[in-house]
This record gives C-alpha cells, sequence and structure tokens, in this order.
C-alpha cells in the first residue's frame, strides 16, 4: 500500500518521460494523480497498519496532508491539459515528469515516520520543482530558480545538521541511536536539553525556509513570480504544507520534551513576523503573482502562530492546510489564466478582468473573498478558530496583532485585485489567443466548490480525523 | 368653555388689530397720522374679494402654501394659553408640537415660494429656512427653563405658572429669557431689525418676498396667518414679560388684550428707531438670543 | 384569532422559511436564459414571502415569547440556535416589508430588458441581502452571527458593484469592503470575548452578564465599533454617503432603510447581555449619537447630489435613534424606568419609521434619477408637473423625515423630547434636557435640507434638458412609495398603535420600565397627539374649503411669475440647491465647507464662464486619506529590504539563525 | 587511528581558510574538492571496515573529490572568469571573521554535552567551524560560483558532524542524503551553466532584477 502510494507516481514519471507527444503527456499525468488519489482515499479509508520497523506509518497528521497534496496535484493536472495547450511552444516533458517525481516524494514525506528519510524526501520536492520554475526559460525564470535552488537547499542543510544533531543527542542519552519519530518521542524525556535546543533551532529555520517563514522567505516571491500558475499553486498549496507536516513533527517531539515553550514561542514570533511581512509588501503590489506569493507568506505565518498557540488554535493550524492549500489552488490557477489572457503580470495592465474573462476573473475575485478570511469559505474558519482562540487563552497582544495585520492585508489585497477584475478593460489592453475553457475553468472552479463546501459543512469523517491530529498534537480531546 | 369660546374668538379676530397698532404706533414716531387701527382688516376683506393671478409655473404644492400655514398657526394657537387661561388643549409635551406646527407651516410657505421659479423667492425662502433653524433652539432654551420652573410639561402649566413670585426668585434667568425671546419673536415674524414687512426692495426681503407671487384670498390668507403667528408667539411672550394676573377671569381677559397691545407698541416703537440689519449680521443676532437662552437655562437646572 | 392561527402553524417556521424564500428567489433567474422572467419570479416569490412573514413577526412580537430551534451544522463552534424573540420579530418587520416592496420596484426600475448583464446578479444578491439579514436577526451562535454577518456585508457590496464600469461606484465600493471589514474583525474580538467569558459561542442570555469586569467593556467597546460602523454612527460613518449613493435606488432603499439597522440591532443585543451598565456606556452612546445625528444633518444640506443628501440623513437618523438607545441606557444605569422606558419607545419606533421614509424616499429618487438621467439637483427642476403623483408621495416623505406633525417622523422625535424632558424634575440626569434644543436644532437643518431636495427637484421649471421631459412612474414604481406613504401618514395619525407594537420589545428585556401605568400614561398622550393630528388636518381642509369659495367668486387669470420688474427671467436664474443651502452651510462653515470654485470675471463683458462646487468630505479627506498615504509611503521604504542581493538574503538566514540559537541558550 | 582522523580536521580547517582567503576562483575550486577528498577518508580512519563503509568512501571521493568539481570548473571556463572581484566583504575582515566563528564554534562546542570518546576530538566544533565559514562564504561572496562553493563548504560542515553518527543514521538515509546533496548540486551546476549562457557572467549581483521597487 505505503509503495503503491510512491511506486506509481515514479511509474507515471517514467512513462511521461517516455510519451513522444506533447498533447498527450497532461493527459496521462492527470490519469496517474487521479490514480493517487483513489489510492490516498482508499489508505484514508482503511489505514494500513505500521510497516515493519515503523520506517511508514500514515497517522492522522499525515493524511490530512496526504489528502491536500493529492486533491491539489489531481486538479493542476487537470488544469495544466487546459494550460499547456496554450503553450505549446516548448516541451512540457519535464514538467510533466517533475510533477509525478514530486509527488511521489511528497506523499513520502506525507507517510513515513523516519525523519531522515522525511528529510530526503523534502529535498527531493526541492529540487524537482527547481526545473518547473525554470519553466518559462528566460532571464527572470532562471534567476528565480537560481534563488530558490540556493536558498532552499540551504535551509534544508540546516534542518539536516539539525536532525544529526537530535540523532547525537540520541546517543549522547545512550538510548538506542534512531531518528524514527516514535523512538524520539518515546526517549525524548532522556536527550539533553542543549542538543535538543540546538537541533530545534536548526530544524525550524530549515523548515521554515522551505516553508517560507519571514525572514527567510525571500526567495518565494521570485520563484512564485516567474513560474507558471499551476507551479504556483503546487508551491504554496503542496510543498508548504509538507514543511509545515515536518514542523507539526517537530513539534510533536518537543511535546514529549520539555522544551515545548520556547518552540512555540519561536513559531508565534516569526508566525507573527511573517504576517507583518506580508501585509508591508501587499500592499500596492504591482505584480499579481508577487502579491499572491506574499499571502502565500501571510499564511504560513498564520499556521505557525495557530500551532505556537496550542489549544483549540491547532484545529484551525490543521485545518488550514486544507482550506489554504485549496483557495490558493483557486487563486494561482485563476490567476495564471488572467496572466495568459493580458499577457501581463501587471496590477496597470490588467483592468477589468471580469469583463474580459467573467469565469477567470470570478473566481479570482472569489478566491481573493475566500483567502483574507471571509465567510462562507473554508479560511474563515481556520483563521476565526485562531484569532478566537488566541483571545479565549487571553493572548491579547498576539491575537491583536494577528488582527491588525489581517486588516492591512485585506485592505492591501483589495486595492490589488478589485481593480484588476472590475471596471473595464483598457482600450490598448494586447488580445491574446486565450479564452476560458472547462480545462482551464474546471478546475479552478471545483476548488472553489470544495472551498465553500468546507466552509459551511466539515464532513464527520473529517472532523474526527482533524480531531485526532489535534489529539496527537496534545490537544486534550 | 366659556373661556375657551373666548379664546377661539380672541385668536380669530383680534390678531390684525395687533399690526394696525404696530404701523399706529410707527406712523406717529415718523409724525404721520397714519392708517386707522382697523386698516388690516380693510385690506384682508379687500383681497378676500380680489381676483386672482397665477404664475403658469406654480403646480398645487404653491396653492396649498398659505393654506397649510394659516392652518397650522390656527392649532398653534389653540395649543397657548392667553393671559392667566390655560389653552382648549393642552398635554404634556404640547410645546413640542407647538414649536414643530410653525416647522410645518413654514416648510409649506417655503415651497409654495420655491415653486414660483423666482429668484427672488428662492433668496428669501434661503433666508427663512436658515434663521428660523437658528431661532428654533432659543424657543427650545426657553421652554426648558420654563418647564424647570414651573416643575410642568404643558405650554399651559408653565406659562400660567409664571408671576411675580417666580420673577421674584428667578429674575435673572426670566430677564436673559425674556432678551432672547423677544429677539426670537421679531424674527419669526419678519419685524425689524431683521426684516421690514413694508419695504420695496425685494433684494432685502424675508417672508414679504416669499409670498410675492400670492394674490387675492391666497394673499388675504397670508396676511392674517402672518398676523396671528404675530399673536401667537406675542401671547407666548406676554407671559414671559407681562405675568400679571388678578383672580378675576374677566379681568384676566382684559389684562391679556391690554398686555397684547402693550407688545404691539413697543413692536412699533422698536421698528421705528431701529434700522435693518444687514443680512450677515443676522446669523449672529440669533445666536446672540441662543446664548442668552441657553444661560437661563443653565441658571435653572443647575 | 392569533391564537386560532398560532395553533395552525407556528410563526417562527413561518417567518425563517419566508426568509429562506426570499433568499432563493434570485436563484431560478440565474439559469432562466430569456431576460425578465426571472425577475418578475423573484419580486412575486419575494412579495408572497413578505405577505406570510410579517403577520408572523406580528404575532410573535404580540406573542411576547421566543421560539429557539436548533440548526445542525457540520462546524465546531458548538450548538447553532435560531430564536426569535419580539426584538427579532420587531426588526424583521422592515426586513420583510422593504425587500418586497423594493423587489417590485426594481420591476420598472432595472428591468431585465434593458439591463441583461447586471439584472441577474443583481436580482440573486438583493434576495441573498434581505434573507441573510432576516437570519442573522434569528441567529444567536456567535459564529454563526458573523457568518451571516458576513454574507450580508458582501452581498451588499456585490448589489454595489452592479454598475462597476464607473470610477466613483468602484471608488465607493473599495471604501464601503474596507470599512465593512474591519467593522468584522472587531465583531471578531468582541464574540471571542464573550466565548471567553460564557465558554461558549451562543449569544448570553439578556441581563446574564456583568458589566463591571474589564473584559465586558472590551467586548462592549468592540461591538459598538463593529456595529456602529455598520450602523454608520460617527465616526464610522465615511463609507455610507458614496456607498448609498451608488448603488441602484432600490437597493439603497434596503440598504438604508434595513442594513443600518442590522447595526443597530447588534448595538442593542449587546446592551441586553449586561444587567448593570455603567452610565459611561449610556453617555457614549448618547454623545456619539447627538453627534451623529448633527454633523449628518449639516452634511446632507450641503450636499448636491440627490442620493447623497439622502444617504447623510440616514447618518443624522441613526443618529437620532442611538441618542435614544443611549438615553434608555442612562434610564438602565441609573434605574429611571421612565427614561428607559421613552428611549427605547422613542428609539425603536424612530426604527420602524426610519424605514418606511427612508426607502421611499429613495425609491423616490430612482424615479426621478430614472426619468432626469441625473442624480445633479442643480440640474432639475420643475419635475412636479410631469410626474405629480410621484411628488406628492415624495413630499409625504419628505415631510415625514424632517420630523413634522402629523406624520411619523414626528412621534418618535416626540417621544425622545419627552425622554429628554423627563429628567428636568429630577435631579441626576437633568442636564440630558440639553439634548432638545441640538435635537431642534437638527429638526430646523433637516427642514434646510429636505426643502432644497424636495423643492429643486420638483418645483420651479427644469434648469436643464435632462429634467425637461419628466414622465410618470409605472404602476409597479409608485405601488411601494404609495404603501410606505400610507405606513408613514398612520403612524403619524394612530401613534397609539405603534406604540402598541414597541412595548413587547421593550417588556421583553426590561419589564420594570413596562409598568402598566407608565404605558398608559403615554397611551393617553399620543391619542391627545392624533387628536391635534386630526384637528390639523380639518383644520387644513377647513381653511381650503374656504379659500376655494372665495376663488370661485373672483375671477382667475394665469401668466409668468412676477419678475420683479425684470422681463428676462430664464431658468438658470432660479435658485439652485446650492445657493438654497449656501446660506445655512455658511453658518457651519469648518465642520462641513461647500468649496464653490467662483470664476474671475474680468472687464465690463466677461466671457461665458461657469461655477463649481464640491461638499467636501471632511473625515476621509483630512484624516483617511493623508493616513492612507503616509502607510503607503512608509511601507514603500520598507519593501527595499527585497533587493534581490542573494547573499543578502542569505544574511537574513544567518541572522535569523545566530538570534535563534541566543534565544534558545 | 582516531588522532589521525583529529589532525586531518585541522587541514579542514586550515582549507576552510583557504576558501575565505582566496580570491581566485579556480584555487577555491581545488581547495574544497581536496576537503571533499579528506572527508572521504575521515570516516576509514574511525570507524572499523564494512562494506557500507566503502561504497560510502567511494561515493563521496567521487562526488566531492572528482565530479563537482570538474562541474564547477567547467562553468568556470565557459564563463571565462578567474577571480572574485569586489567581494561584498574584503578578504582581510573575512578571514578575521572566520576565526572569530571558528573560535565561537569550540566555544559553543564546548557548553554542549558530549560522549566520552568524542570528549577530546575536535569533530564537533570542527564541523560548526566549517559550517560557519560556508555561510560565510555566503554572505560575503557574489559571484554564484563562490557561493556553490559556499554551500559546499557547508555541506562538509554537515557531513562532519554525521561521522560522528553513521550507526545512528542507516546507510540507505545516509546515501540518500549523499545523493540529494549530489543532485542538489549538480541541478546547480545546470543552473550555473544556464546563468552563464543568459548573462556571460556568474556575478549573482546581475542576478537583481527580481526585487520590490
Amino acid at each position: 500500500m505505503y509503495a503503491a502510494l510512491i511506486i506509481l507516481p515514479l511509474i507515471g514519471a517514467a512513462v511521461t518521460w517516455l510519451i513522444p507527444f506533447d498533447r498527450l503527456r497532461p493527459k496521462v499525468l492527470s490519469l496517474f494523480t487521479f490514480a493517487h488519489l483513489g489510492i490516498t482515499i482508499q489508505m484514508l479509508s482503511f489505514t494500513p497498519p505500521q510497516s515493519p520497523g515503523g520506517w511508514f506509518c500514515l497517522d492522522a497528521l499525515g493524511k490530512i496532508v496526504l489528502l491536500s497534496t493529492s486533491v491539489l496535484f489531481l486538479f493542476c493536472a487537470l488544469y495544466s491539459i487546459g494550460y499547456l495547450f496554450y503553450r505549446r511552444e516548448r516541451s512540457n516533458r519535464v514538467l510533466c515528469c517533475g510533477l509525478l517525481v514530486c509527488l511521489s516524494a511528497a506523499s513520502m514525506v506525507t507517510i513515513t515516520h523516519h525523519l531522515g528519510l522525511m528529510w530526503v524526501a523534502l529535498e527531493t520536492t526541492t529540487i524537482s520543482m527547481a526545473p518547473m520554475i525554470y519553466f518559462n526559460r528566460n532571464a527572470r525564470s532562471i534567476e528565480a530558480t537560481w534563488k530558490y535552488l540556493l536558498i532552499c537547499s540551504v535551509g534544508v542543510a540546516l534542518a539536516l545538521i539539525g536532525l544529526y544533531f537530535l540523532a547525537y543527542a540520541t546517543i549522547v542519552a545512550r538510548v538506542e541511536p534512531s531518528l524514527l519519530l516514535d523512538d524520539l518521542i518515546r526517549d525524548a524525556g532522556k536527550l539533553s536539553s542543549g542538543w535538543v535546543h540546538a537541533a530545534f533551532v536548526f530544524l525550524l529555520i530549515g523548515f521554515g525556509t522551505k516553508m517560507g517563514l519571514a525572514p527567510l522567505h525571500t526567495w518565494k516571491p521570485d520563484a512564485y513570480g516567474e513560474a507558471p500558475g499551476l507551479v504556483g499553486a503546487l508551491l504554496s498549496g503542496g510543498l508548504v504544507n509538507l514543511a509545515f507536516l515536518a514542523l507539526l513533527r517537530i513539534y510533536q517531539l518537543s511535546l514529549a520534551t520539555k522544551e515545548i515553550m520556547f518552540f512555540q514561542n519561536a513559531l508565534v514570533v516569526m508566525g507573527l513576523i511573517s504576517m507583518i511581512v506580508a501585509a508591508i509588501f501587499m500592499a500596492r503590489q504591482a505584480d499579481f503573482k508577487r502579491m499572491l506569493a506574499y499571502s502565500s507568506v501571510e499564511h504560513v505565518g498564520i499556521m505557525a502562530v495557530a500551532l505556537g498557540l496550542g489549544g483549540k488554535a491547532i484545529f484551525g493550524a490543521l485545518f488550514h492546510i486544507l482550506a489554504n492549500g485549496l483557495s490558493k489552488g483557486v487563486m494561482f490557477l485563476s490567476s495564471g489564466n488572467i496572466h495568459r489572457s493580458y499577457n501581463s503580470k501587471s496590477t496597470d495592465h490588467v483592468r477589468g478582468a471580469l469583463r474580459r474573462l467573467p469565469w477567470s476573473g470570478g473566481l479570482f475575485l472569489a478566491g481573493f473573498i475566500a483567502i483574507t478570511g471571509s465567510p462562507p469559505f473554508a479560511p474563515f474558519i481556520s483563521e476565526f478558530t485562531i484569532v478566537s482562540s488566541a483571545f479565549i487563552q487571553g493572548r491579547m497582544l498576539v491575537g491583536a496583532i494577528f488582527l491588525i495585520s489581517l486588516m492591512i492585508i485585506f485592505i492591501g489585497m483589495a486595492l490589488t485585485v478589485l481593480p484588476m477584475v472590475m471596471g473595464e478593460v483598457p482600450a490598448d489592453s494586447e488580445t491574446t489567443s486565450y479564452r476560458d475553457t472547462i480545462y482551464t475553468v474546471g478546475p479552478p472552479l471545483a476548488l472553489l466548490l470544495l472551498v465553500f463546501l468546507l466552509g459551511v459543512w466539515i464532513p464527520a469523517p473529517l472532523m474526527t480525523l482533524l480531531n485526532e491530529a489535534s489529539a496527537l498534537l496534545g490537544v486534550p480531546q | 368653555m366659556t373661556n375657551s369660546i373666548i379664546h377661539i374668538f380672541l385668536a380669530l379676530v383680534m390678531p390684525p388689530l395687533l399690526l394696525g397698532v404696530i404701523g399706529k404706533t410707527k406712523a406717529l414716531f415718523a409724525g404721520r397720522v397714519g392708517a386707522p387701527f382697523l386698516q388690516p382688516y380693510y385690506d384682508i376683506l379687500r383681497l378676500l374679494h380680489k381676483g386672482t393671478v397665477f404664475s403658469t409655473t406654480t403646480s398645487w404644492v404653491f396653492r396649498a402654501g398659505p393654506i397649510v400655514a394659516l392652518a397650522t398657526t390656527a392649532v398653534a394657537a389653540l395649543l397657548i394659553p392667553f393671559g392667566a387661561h390655560p389653552a382648549p388643549i393642552s398635554f404634556t409635551g404640547d410645546m413640542i408640537l407647538y414649536a414643530y406646527l410653525f416647522a410645518l407651516g413654514r416648510f409649506f410657505t417655503m415651497a409654495a415660494a420655491l415653486d414660483t421659479g423666482s429668484s427672488f423667492e428662492g433668496m428669501g425662502s434661503a433666508r427663512e429656512a436658515t434663521y428660523s433653524c437658528l431661532a428654533e433652539p432659543t424657543l427650545f432654551f426657553a421652554l426648558i427653563t420654563l418647564s424647570r420652573l414651573s416643575g410642568s410639561y404643558t405650554l399651559s402649566g408653565m406659562l400660567v405658572n409664571i408671576n411675580f413670585s417666580v420673577w421674584m426668585h428667578t429674575s435673572a434667568a426670566l430677564l436673559l429669557l425674556v432678551g432672547g425671546m423677544f429677539i426670537v419673536l421679531l424674527a419669526e415674524n419678519c419685524r425689524i431689525p431683521f426684516d421690514d414687512p413694508n419695504t420695496h426692495l425685494e433684494l432685502t426681503m424675508i417672508h414679504e418676498v416669499m409670498v410675492l407671487d400670492h394674490s387675492g384670498p391666497a394673499f388675504a390668507i397670508i396676511q392674517y396667518a402672518a398676523a396671528l403667528k404675530l399673536f401667537v408667539l406675542g401671547a407666548f411672550f406676554v407671559h414671559l414679560a407681562l405675568p400679571y394676573s388678578t383672580g378675576n377671569a374677566l379681568l384676566d381677559w382684559g389684562l391679556f388684550i391690554i398686555s397684547m397691545l402693550e407688545l404691539a407698541v413697543v413692536i412699533g416703537v422698536v421698528e421705528s428707531v431701529m434700522a435693518r440689519l444687514r443680512l450677515i449680521r443676522v446669523p449672529q443676532l440669533l445666536v446672540a438670543a441662543t446664548i442668552l437662552a441657553a444661560f437661563s437655562t443653565l441658571l435653572v437646572i443647575r | 384569532m392569533q391564537s386560532a392561527l398560532q395553533g395552525a402553524v407556528d410563526p417562527a417556521l413561518v417567518a425563517l422559511f419566508a426568509a429562506l424564500v426570499i433568499g432563493c428567489a434570485g436563484i431560478p433567474g440565474l439559469f432562466i436564459q430569456k431576460p425578465g422572467p426571472g425577475q418578475i419570479l423573484s419580486a412575486a416569490a419575494t412579495i408572497l414571502a413578505a405577505l406570510a412573514g410579517v403577520p408572523a413577526a406580528l404575532m410573535l412580537i404580540f406573542s411576547r415569547t421566543a421560539t429557539t430551534y436548533v440548526l445542525q451544522w457540520g462546524l465546531p463552534f458548538g450548538p447553532c440556535e435560531l430564536v426569535i424573540d419580539p426584538l427579532s420579530a420587531f426588526f424583521l418587520l422592515p426586513v420583510f416589508l422593504v425587500s418586497a416592496a423594493g423587489s417590485l420596484f426594481a420591476l420598472g426600475y432595472w428591468p431585465a430588458a434593458e439591463h441583461r448583464t447586471t439584472e441577474r446578479g443583481l436580482t440573486f444578491f438583493y434576495g441573498l441581502l434581505a434573507s441573510s439579514m432576516a437570519i442573522l436577526l434569528m441567529a444567536r451562535n456567535g459564529v454563526f452571527f458573523i457568518m451571516v454577518w458576513e454574507i450580508m456585508a458582501l452581498s451588499a457590496y456585490f448589489l454595489l458593484m452592479t454598475e462597476h464600469e464607473r470610477e466613483d461606484v468602484r471608488r465607493a465600493g473599495i471604501v464601503y469592503l474596507i470599512a465593512t471589514h474591519i467593522g468584522t474583525a472587531a465583531l471578531f474580538v468582541s464574540f471571542s470575548l464573550l466565548a471567553a467569558q460564557t465558554g461558549s459561542f451562543l449569544l448570553p442570555a439578556a441581563g446574564s452578564l456583568s458589566a463591571l469586569t474589564p473584559l465586558a467593556s472590551v467586548v462592549a467597546l468592540m461591538a459598538f465599533i463593529g456595529f456602529g460602523a455598520k450602523a454608520g454612527i460617527m465616526p464610522f460613518h465615511i463609507w455610507l454617503p458614496s456607498a448609498h449613493a451608488n448603488a441602484p435606488s432600490h437597493v439603497s432603499a434596503l440598504m438604508s432603510g434595513v442594513m443600518l439597522k442590522m447595526g443597530l440591532y447588534g448595538i442593542f443585543r449587546t446592551l441586553t447581555y449586561f444587567h448593570d451598565p455603567p452610565l459611561l456606556w449610556g453617555a457614549v452612546l448618547t454623545v456619539c449619537g447627538i453627534a451623529s445625528a448633527l454633523l449628518g444633518i449639516i452634511f446632507a444640506v450641503a450636499q448636491r447630489d440627490l442620493k447623497r443628501l439622502l444617504a447623510c440623513s440616514s447618518i443624522e437618523n441613526i443618529g437620532i435613534i442611538t441618542t435614544g438607545l443611549g438615553i434608555a441606557l442612562l434610564g438602565v444605569s441609573s434605574h429611571t424606568t421612565v427614561l428607559v422606558y421613552l428611549g427605547l419607545a422613542g428609539a425603536l419606533l424612530h426604527i420602524l419609521n426610519h424605514s418606511f421614509f427612508k426607502p421611499l424616499l429613495f425609491l423616490g429618487s430612482g424615479v426621478i434619477i430614472h426619468s432626469s438621467g441625473t442624480r445633479e439637483m442643480n440640474l432639475m427642476g420643475g419635475l412636479g408637473k410631469g410626474m405629480p403623483r410621484v411628488a406628492l408621495l415624495f413630499l409625504v416623505g419628505s415631510v415625514a423625515i424632517c420630523g413634522i406633525p402629523p406624520l411619523n417622523g414626528f412621534v418618535s422625535e416626540f417621544l425622545l423630547y419627552l425622554g429628554f424632558f423627563s429628567q428636568l424634575k429630577a435631579n441626576n440626569l437633568t442636564y440630558l434636557v440639553l439634548l432638545a434644543p441640538v435635537l431642534a436644532l437638527v429638526g430646523g437643518l433637516a427642514m434646510v435640507a429636505f426643502t432644497k431636495l424636495f423643492s429643486s427637484v420638483f418645483l420651479g421649471t427644469p434648469r436643464s434638458s435632462a429634467a425637461a421631459h419628466p414622465h410618470e412612474a409605472g404602476v409597479t414604481m409608485l405601488l411601494p412609495m404609495a404603501f410606505f406613504a400610507l405606513l408613514c401618514l398612520v403612524i403619524g395619525v394612530v401613534p397609539q398603535l405603534a406604540l402598541r407594537l414597541v412595548s413587547p420589545v421593550i417588556t421583553a428585556f426590561y419589564p420594570q420600565a413596562m409598568s402598566a401605568t407608565v404605558s398608559t400614561e403615554y397611551g393617553t398622550i399620543l391619542g391627545r397627539l392624533s387628536l391635534a393630528g386630526v384637528l390639523l388636518v380639518s383644520a387644513v381642509v377647513v381653511v381650503t374649503l374656504l379659500w376655494r369659495w372665495r376663488l370661485g367668486k373672483g375671477l382667475i387669470s394665469f401668466t409668468s411669475t412676477w419678475g420683479c420688474g425684470y422681463q428676462r427671467g430664464t431658468a438658470r436664474m432660479q435658485y439652485g440647491g446650492t445657493a438654497f443651502s449656501e446660506l445655512a452651510v455658511s453658518v457651519f462653515d469648518g465642520i462641513m465647507r461647500q468649496r464653490i470654485k467662483r470664476p474671475a470675471l474680468h472687464g465690463l463683458f466677461p466671457k461665458r464662464s461657469h461655477c463649481s462646487d464640491v461638499p467636501t468630505e471632511t473625515l476621509l479627506d483630512k484624516v483617511i486619506s493623508p493616513l492612507f498615504s503616509l502607510a503607503g509611503v512608509s511601507f514603500a521604504f520598507l519593501r527595499r529590504l527585497q533587493h534581490g542581493q542573494m547573499h543578502m538574503y542569505m544574511m537574513y538566514i544567518f541572522v535569523t539563525l545566530f538570534i535563534l540559537m541566543l534565544w534558545a541558550h | 587511528m582516531i588522532t589521525l582522523a583529529d589532525q586531518l580536521l585541522v587541514l579542514v580547517l586550515l582549507i576552510n581558510f583557504i576558501s575565505l582567503g582566496t580570491s581566485r576562483l579556480m584555487f577555491s575550486i581545488r581547495a574544497v574538492a581536496a576537503q571533499g577528498v579528506i572527508l572521504g577518508i575521515l570516516p576509514g580512519l574511525i570507524h572499523p571496515f564494512s562494506w557500507h563503509l566503502v561504497a560510502i568512501t567511494v561515493v563521496i571521493l567521487a562526488v566531492k573529490g572528482v565530479i563537482i568539481p570538474m562541474m564547477l570548473g567547467r562553468a568556470v571556463r565557459s564563463a571565462e572568469i578567474k577571480r572574485e572581484v569586489e567581494p561584498f566583504l574584503g578578504y582581510v575582515p573575512t578571514l578575521l571573521l572566520g576565526a572569530v566563528f571558528t573560535a565561537l564554534s569550540f566555544g559553543f562546542a564546548g557548553r554542549l554535552p558530549m560522549l566520552a570518546e568524542h570528549q577530546n576530538y575536535m569533530f564537533v566544533p570542527a564541523s560548526i567551524a566549517t559550517l560557519m565559514t560556508g555561510f560565510l562564504v555566503l554572505t560575503t561572496r557574489r559571484k554564484a560560483i563562490s557561493q556553490v562553493i559556499g554551500y559546499l563548504v557547508l555541506d562538509n560542515g554537515i557531513f562532519i558532524f554525521g561521522l560522528l553518527l553513521t550507526e545512528a543514521m542507516p546507510v540507505m538515509v545516509e546515501a540518500g542524503a549523499l545523493l540529494d546533496l549530489l543532485v542538489g548540486t549538480f541541478v546547480m551546476g545546470i543552473v550555473i551553466n544556464q546563468i552563464s549562457r543568459e548573462f556571460s557572467s556568474l556575478d549573482t549581483s546581475l542576478l537583481t532584477s527580481l526585487k520590490e521597487e
């Protein structure tokens, strides 16, 4: 079962690599992602037992991330059919192949309990994404790729040494040396605090870089800005969650050790910094893809704060994994369409999208409303949970900063998004061959429906899943 | 009952007489013989027999103006006590109704004026609107002071209650009040120094210019309504300024009539010794009146 | 009769059902290709729902009981209760009435045939707005409340965006959206802290909390900001004028007539939680209220845009209502029952009244704009001849909103005046009475504003070709207006009935204020008032007859207006709206300014030139916009941190690592 | 044996300083290659013989000693750049900073509890010092190549630490880590070649078009 989850996409990658026809590849891609989702659902409904040696184990946390990743990949793959049709000028072999490799690695991250293996998988996702960011093959995209690659690699390298510290701590503590999460949690009490502290710092920095917590986020706007819309969607909706899952693992571990307070405070501080930074950079943003990048910085900040707050906010954090991933999908995919149609990312050129692309424009607007935490969409649930629990816990200052930066972000985003979608199309605006089709509009629309559904009704199984997950993170049920 | 009948009778008959007295006083000051006291009655009757000229610009609003003005003033006349006698209609809060009735009349007068589409009448109504809304607070401060003094929330209660003993206790407040209310009285009835009813330069008028286009019976109604308004507000003022009362009902009626005439004379004197203010100064004077009234209020409620 | 009907069907269910029907009324239209049927369908559905909902609401008011339902929902915020108590039922009345009237009006005002692109969305969101407001009134779970609240705000935004190709509409929309979002954030805090106190998101029962904890005051303050921003209480009013001016008129009617009241409902509801509110709260409410009333009406006087004027007068009326709530609260804190009674009665009644005459006026303005194609009062004039019926109805509305007898506006203000005066004899809160002159001033200014409005639109001669050919409105547009006008008249002439409508609400929350003596006393007073009203009407009739009789005697002739000797008068020479209000505005110079650009004239025969005037938005122009630009500049400065220098990015990581290390050890 | 390893670590530290001090790119590439080779033989010195040990040694020697240097060298030649001119921070200050950081890392290591047998060897300080050196290179050099070199030094630092726990880290993970580093560096090499094609220079200060203006 576990093997299938990892092997299947790899097979798909091989197949797509061998297929000579550009038109066929996206369809195969979608086929494999669809199969992957099938397996995922199968595994969610009938959880396979822990693999011998305990390297693989799909717990509630993993399930949530796996689900969101798999769904997002499916819709992005479907979207790629329509999108790549408009990018016929260049081969999509690397893109499709890379997507599947990334999917395989991502599944690996979600199902493994061996921190070392998780690290390897994470690094693999990082590397496999690089060529997709370079999809446009121009000076800007090479620069973006370079920054993405170097910063993320350095970050993940730091995470590695963090892991080494953990391992060494086990050796020092004279317990059976291991990087298995369960062993570590079991022996957590015995580990020496010096090493554990250092480990937490390096891991936080490492995974934080991959996640894009400010001030480690510097690669994000460039990468998101230059990558195609669907890659942006995967980065901000998928990879971010994987890194967050890694942080969750560390959080589990820190719960077992006595160092939880430090870790939580660090998370809250970095989260708030991320939100403030996002607020500052989003106002009057001239490039709507970069704006989305900063919005992603904001949301990882939200998740970090929620995790740091603990208690009921954990539920918000976990639900935000889904909510944020799906809403980001809507935003990036529709923004990709707008970008195609206007052939510009500049908010000065893009005007009256609702007139030119009623569907994509509408989706972009709806996505904006959703992502800024307005009901009846899913992010409202998570964000409200987080804010309210901040206030209920009496963390007034945290709650206040949280809310204020949300406000500034909303204003900044509104001032960018509304002029884009409303009003008349400027007369001098470039006309392109792009038209809304079922392939380019369907996936984001479906995602939006999901976001809406989760905003008004959380299915019972999902609810239990979320509760189990927050139980894993030490929330009394 | 009889009192009510007398009340209504006076309200119906007496108002134009005041205008006559004022006119006579001014004439005497100017060293002329002047028109007879009953001149205003003759004018009104003559106007009632005349035909009417309508402007083609106007609509039914124009015709409604005088009617509503008269009707409201008439109802107001039933709310205000004359002399020591309480008013025919009196209930808690009637003073507010009293104040707002004039507003209704004003609304229609102004609308009628603007209906003619004449720039002069527009001017007039603009001034009327502004000045009257500046005069409004003064009246309310007066009402507050009075009801605080009398402990009553009805016009009759608060006005009839004023007598020498009250004066003795709160002379300062009442003096300020008298000052303020007299200004308001002049302003509301468009007398000098605010407005000159019988000037001939429309540019400077307030009330008269608003009714330029009315003619015949309608104009008669306006004349009469104006007189009635003077009478009603005068009655209010007389209570403050000349709070005489004897126990005897008939004597009180006489006293009331005399004091109204005194008021008319005073107004005549003021009109003959003063000149009309520049329009810029008018708001300042009105605000001054408000301040006087406000002070009197503060004196009694502190 | 009531009991029998109640036996038959539960009125609460009926109301809920009606709300849902209104919400779904617009949906079929989205899928019907042919323009028209969808709109008619939704109008019919809405009206039927209202016909069912209004009696249900009335029954619920008079039954004086609260009906509770629990909504099964999948969200982790505790049980979601729907409760209709007299207060909710009372606020339901305007929701149903105005939404139904508006949807009927839309048939003539925004026909699908002419507005193919916009009509569908408009109809859909209109229904959504109405029903979200209705459901908001029933929501008793804080989170559900906020969700419905936000849906209401958003659908209002989309309605406002109907004509988003116009620049000013877009600007208004953004300002509105930001304002309402900030308000919602304040509500987040308020409801979260409530939950922190009660332990669940269910709204606390009346009088169950103490106001003396520091948390309570934060709750109240945040609620005041959040709900006040929606209600348009100063200083949270900045979004209101442009938003209401730029929406389609029947939407403005719904927003101004009902949506603002939702803010007031929220404030009222929040206040009911606390059994011992400190005097300060009442004072704050009263001061903000009276300030809004005065400033609002001053703004209104200065406006030249028909609908902006109406919007500003909404601020005024909301202010009056808030003042009423404020003095009622003062009464609660000082255990002065009569004050509680008069304040609440006045406020609630004014809520009802305002939701009758304001929609009437907005619908009327819709007709005017429809036929003259402009909102600029200085370009209108003489429309009264083309559309006499509209003029009459509009006149009723104007008189009512000025609070002049014998119409409904006066009744509520009358009660408030009595409230102000009521403490005159007592020795505490005596200074309340000083509100009376201010309110009087407000009334006077309101009259300036509305004589300006009515006369410069309907009276005189047309000032531009746009206004030259007015045409009477169709029956679908006249009927709703006539309906509201009738309601204004009825409440004005028989106010006792209206009082019976509000007293159950007062009893529900402040029974001590609702002693039999008090109610009977003020019932009789209002009875006298209605007598006076009747007397007034009859006096008008008498004088009219007399005049007609004399008129018949003399000969009647028609000619042009007397130009005081000047025979070449043109329409442009009439006193326009701006000219009319200039004097009044100049008195309040500094608070409000009509920025008038006068041309400089040279020589004996100056060339053709033109003069323009703009009423300033004091708060928005002087405070908010500079603030925003300041933030923009400083942010732009901070954005240099993202400079593209790789090694500096590495430095960021390094420094963060270092700091965390220091922190950890 | 292990003492020999310890002395080799001194060499590693020296190479750190060389990579900090030199301006000639080719030279520092070679230096890092040498560092890689040393690291390659270290495991053999501290651990008893095993096939997995051999495998690791071979892989490391191949990767760090041969492949990566070759790749970088090709990039340098294709871009025809000899030396890092005007670094963000001059060479002498960098060297001083390097010294400071080395000292700091020794101090830091001293404060951490350690296994008795590692107590008087300098694996931990050396690894942290090398890590810091890598960071120093990354933050003070502008050229893309230099930054890759910095990244490699950073990796070496991590690797040194890894020596302490080869038994804790199962072979597969170790291999995976190495593989990832390899692939990462490999992709970087590709990217660098692309850059040199796009910009005809490897100065990352040219790569600054993506920013907030």
